[in-house]
């Protein structure tokens, strides 16, 4: 047990912060949350400059183009950018930590080529149409049809919950491709070009009032069967590598944000006097316990993946079902130290409460996370 | 970093399991529970192997480890129910001659009570006049003391010098007692899900139903998540780790054992199941180390002004 | 919508006050926890002196020997018993509230005639043969055996959960007479007398350390076929109709007591100190508002079930979920007002904490009450 | 005892009900999400239909009943998200002309926030200086006042003579909150119901999953709760129990809008599910009548010393 790192990890470290320091007071100015063109350009110019300084694809395969970077480097990245207050991964999310890895470890030489290096060089946005409105804990039920003719499919349905589906190149995309075979059995992964004909976007607006995400139709798109990764039918398990992905260490930058909130929330306690109720005050203590051991959890879950040399196990569950909660515990408190405040969408934190109200249900809801975590760590069965 | 079991630490900790396993069965546990008491032939070999030693300097005869390697010890002894006043031996091993074997058994006030007064040869804090309770936990005799926080260090003991009051809680007591509680979790879940697996109702295994099923998963998460932070904590050895490890622990055990009896059911609410003994011994653990309000203190008191 | 009592329920408390002002003192001591003879005498005796004031069966029709009271007078008299410090219904709970009503409205004449009236005078003491080691939750999953031979039925099996067993006259028994019919269709209720040879109690400590409780062997004991209640494989709808009276107004007393307990912690932390701390404080406010609460709904359940004039419905899982989580959280909040004094058995509470613990697992466990709330109140489909 | 509710009430509820299908029907809701402002038409009719004046005397023009009706009411209008300062309207029959019809609209400052302050004709309380807040609420326009409690009593209103202002939080407009929250509490837990027996996934309604049964069950089980003490408090009027109803209307609204998203799942994150009108309307009503704390204090202070 050690939470001391090396001297290269920390030599790492140390040259990022430096190169940090650097080049963030360069950055252009934040664009607003409703243009999407330009956090489109401002995400790929991040992107772009990770790139050039060599931090693209930390954690990515060298052979793909990637860093090659431990799970500790990485872990250490995400803790220092955001620390730094370094843009997110934005625009970049899809094709950094889905598409990309799942290219990475189940495409072609060909594929890995064509669509790998502009996700590096942020110079091509990925998008992902797995969720519809019929299939959503159960994804496996997903119903968009894609027909073979000639070289290519043909994909008719709907998809829904993409983020960046405006500004996107392309789409990881799941299609039914065998209506008659057993559900996960019939499924197919495609890379879609968002600019095919055929393909709608609608943005859709969440509870908080903004249009993080949209919905996709597709109506007789034609994709080449070319763009296929993996065979025929066999996207699910295809898909399963990129959700373990997405399990793992994504929630770093997150959990360190939080901290920093807890925080500021303590600060405007102790100015507006509600500090001086013990039970409030103890709330913000417990809370920083939990944020303190989620963060120890992180580095637990990242040592392990080092360890086995492998993806994130279920381990990410376990983190993901705490996480939620306490997150929203946060804001809780958060709206009782701002009293009536809380009610001002002006006031730090009271979007943040409205959002953070997704996190038990999105990227699997807590109901499947927990029997997920009975079913493959405690080894209960599976219901009837 | 690697924040992770080494081979040794790993050896260790299945070293401790497999003497507890060897000395302290369920036959053992059942004998106890009949028969209170301390086994001091029990308590001479944990001393043997060091349980107690484990931190001391080798060159005062201890086995020369730290922190992280004590946690894993008291947390088995922890998921077994191991008897006996554990922390304040291991934290007199240094002071007190006789506690690093096993020879001397050595008690503590802690909280207004004091576990197994009549079974100890030394006694830290001021214990004159205490009564005895009748305890809860049938692993545990209590007694209670008159008033905390004596004013001045007094000797109650039978072997070596003055000994300093315990006053506010030493901190790696708590983080030992964290790491006790954390045993305890681990093994609520384990019992949890195993019934789970194997009791039928409706036609099928309970643990197939997704109310006990999220019930055992909730159970792990909470334990998980008490594991890193106890063991975080006895790598930094900073206070505000311990706070953090001893609330989560505790919360831990007390929900899990308390959860553990819901799946069991009727069965769990038997004097013959040891769930109850688990949920008890938790009850036990989270007085020591002072109010939990304390730690939450502890840890708002390092949120920035 | 009104709490007011008429003047014939006022004065029914007024006779009922009266009356137990004057006879109360007149109570023998109370027995030991352990002397099961004791407790039995004890609670014969005080049916015995409801009978002789005609209080007995006071929720019983009168063709049964009751007094046909209203569902609000019996609430007064369960209120007012409690108030007044009156001795528990104890031995004379399953003959009063299981077997007597069931006996009443399934039994045959001449069944009820031999029945009833012994247990209305405090003559007879009942206890419950449902449950088995193996038949907890999934009660109609039981398997005591009953064979038919000749007049009789010869038991096999064993019970579990059994009250008052030791010095029980009665045992109503459920056995399955059918075991190749639908588990609910071949089960049947027999009045078992707990002398017959073949039957062995042997007594079931609980984790309280008391033996409250006991397992009751049935080694091919004869039961006559005249024992039988309602017909051969009739014997769960016999039941259901027994547990629906176990779901009504069986807390009432419990209510009243866990507000006078309440009270009573209130002023031990405002004696030991602990009351200054507003959170602890305000716990307990939130508790007084939940026994309000519980009270309130009490008095809906037995208004509504007045105006229907028949059986209190599902309303007893609502109120038996609510308050079973509520009486754990009096006790805990109890716990950290006594500090460390919690965990010595002499301080008042710590026992009652334990046996707090089985209100949410007996009687059917929460997690069946909320099957039994989602689907019979919410109409949501049951699970397959 | 007849605690229940008798034919009259619930001839009352149903009759408020209908009119508000009628009046405020789904499309009324969306259409007053995309452009809030209040519905005079709608007021008025509100007036005509007693809806302020229900607790009036007969002889000075009102309905003549008591707060039981008038919890009812609210209750319904709760249930359907009515927007509008309808407490402070409501509590303003008596004193400010034109209340009781539905011809003046009656806002009042409560906990440092004014609803609808801007379609206001009369307000209670000192609202000089207030400045517009952009509300969580599409259908509640909210101001925040600089200071509570103000010294004197200020007519900021167009109508009528100066009006006391809101101290301490009016017991009465406490329970009609709670009433609304009830309103709330129990359509979250239809709507839940609803969606979990229709949406079907893994080959089954979500309904049929004990994850989902249990978290409606809870709902349900928080509403009943919440409206024996709603009802209670309504025929007491007792301050105490006003602060019990308050606190359980408050928890079930604001957990069980919470769970009602949770089983919706991503469909209820969505703009276009009525879900977070619900959830909101429940964050802006539990902010009215000073902080829950105070009502636990209430109930505290009501505690034998």
């Amino acid at each position: 047990m050690d939470l001391a790192h090396s001297p290269e990890e920390e030599e790492f470290r140390a040259r990022l912060k430096e190169w940090l320091a650097k080049v963030l007071p360069t950055l252009p100015p934040k664009p607003s949350p409703d243009d999407w063109p330009g956090r489109r350009a401002y995400d790929l110019g991040w992107q772009r400059m990770l790139h050039d300084a060599g931090y693209a694809g930390l954690h990515w395969p060298v052979d793909a183009g990637g860093q090659g970077a431990t799970p500790t480097q990485h872990l250490i990245f995400l803790e220092e950018t955001e620390k730094a207050g370094a843009p997110y991964v934005g625009a970049n999310f899809v094709g950094l930590l889905h598409a990309g890895p799942t290219i990475a470890a189940e495409g072609t030489p060909g594929q890995r080529a064509r669509w790998l290096p502009p996700v590096l060089r942020g110079e091509e946005v990925w998008c992902q149409g797995f969720s519809e409105p019929d299939a959503g804990s159960d994804l496996a039920a997903l119903r968009t049809r894609a027909c073979r003719d000639g070289d290519d499919y043909v994909v008719t349905g709907s998809k829904i919950w993409t983020s960046h589906a405006e500004v996107a190149d392309w789409c990881e995309l799941l299609v039914r491709t065998d209506p008659h075979a057993p559900k996960h059995r019939g499924i197919t992964w495609l890379a879609l070009p968002m600019d095919a004909p055929g393909v709608t976007v609608r943005p859709l607006r969440t509870l908080a009032g903004s249009a993080e995400f949209a919905e996709v139709f597709l109506d007789e798109v034609r994709v080449p069967v070319a763009n296929r990764v993996g065979d025929e039918n066999d996207g699910w398990r295809v898909t399963m590598v990129t959700l373990s992905f997405e399990r793992g260490t994504a929630f770093v930058g997150e959990v360190v944000a939080c901290r920093r909130v807890l925080r500021e929330i303590a600060r405007t306690a102790r100015a507006n006097g509600r500090w001086d109720d013990p039970a409030l005050r103890r709330r913000l203590g417990r809370l920083e316990a939990e944020f303190r051991a989620l963060w120890r959890l992180t580095q637990w879950n990242v040592s392990e993946a080092e360890a086995s040399g492998g993806v994130p196990g279920v381990g990410g569950s376990v983190f993901k079902l705490r996480y939620s909660q306490v997150r929203q515990r946060l804001y809780d408190a958060a709206a009782d130290i701002l009293g009536p405040d809380c009610l001002d969408l002006d006031r730090p934190w009271v979007l943040d409460r409205l959002s953070s109200l997704s996190y038990t249900i999105a990227a699997g809801t807590s109901q499947i996370q927990r029997n997920i975590v009975a079913e493959r760590i405690l080894g209960l069965p599976k219901g009837r | 970093m690697r924040f992770r079991l080494t081979d040794d630490q790993r050896a260790l900790r299945d070293g401790v399991r497999q003497l507890l396993a060897r000395r302290f069965d369920r036959e053992a546990l059942w004998a106890a529970v009949a028969a209170p008491g301390l086994d001091r032939a029990l308590w001479r070999e944990l001393g043997a192997a060091g349980f107690f030693a484990l931190r001391l300097p080798e060159a005062d005869g201890g086995v020369g480890l730290g922190l992280p390697e004590a946690v894993l010890a008291f947390q088995e002894a922890g998921r077994v129910l191991l008897p006996g006043p554990l922390v304040a031996t291991h934290l007199a091993a240094g002071s007190v001659p006789g506690a690093a074997t096993g020879e001397v058994v050595v008690a503590a006030v802690d909280g207004g009570l004091v576990e197994w007064l009549a079974e100890a040869d030394v006694v830290r804090g001021e214990a004159s006049g205490a009564v005895p309770v009748r305890s809860v936990d049938p692993l545990t005799p209590l007694h209670r003391v008159a008033a905390e926080g004596s004013p001045a260090p007094v000797d109650t003991g039978r072997a070596g010098g003055p000994l300093p009051a315990m006053g506010s809680p030493d901190p790696v007591a708590v983080l030992l007692t964290a790491a006790e509680q954390l045993g305890t979790a681990t093994r609520a879940c384990e019992l949890a899900a195993q019934h789970a697996r194997t009791r039928e109702q409706f036609g099928q295994p309970i643990g197939a139903f997704q109310a006990v099923k999220h019930l055992c998963a909730e159970m792990l998460v909470r334990a998980e998540v008490a594991r890193a932070a106890v063991y975080a904590a006895a790598v930094t050895a900073d206070p505000v780790d311990i706070a953090a490890a001893r609330l989560l622990a505790d919360e831990a055990a007390v929900l899990g054992t308390r959860d553990c009896l819901q799946v069991h059911g009727g069965m769990g609410f038997t004097w013959e199941s040891e769930v109850h003994l688990h949920l008890k011994r938790a009850w036990v653990r989270a007085q020591r180390g002072g109010a939990n309000t304390e730690s939450e203190d502890v840890l708002a008191a390092d949120l920035p002004t």
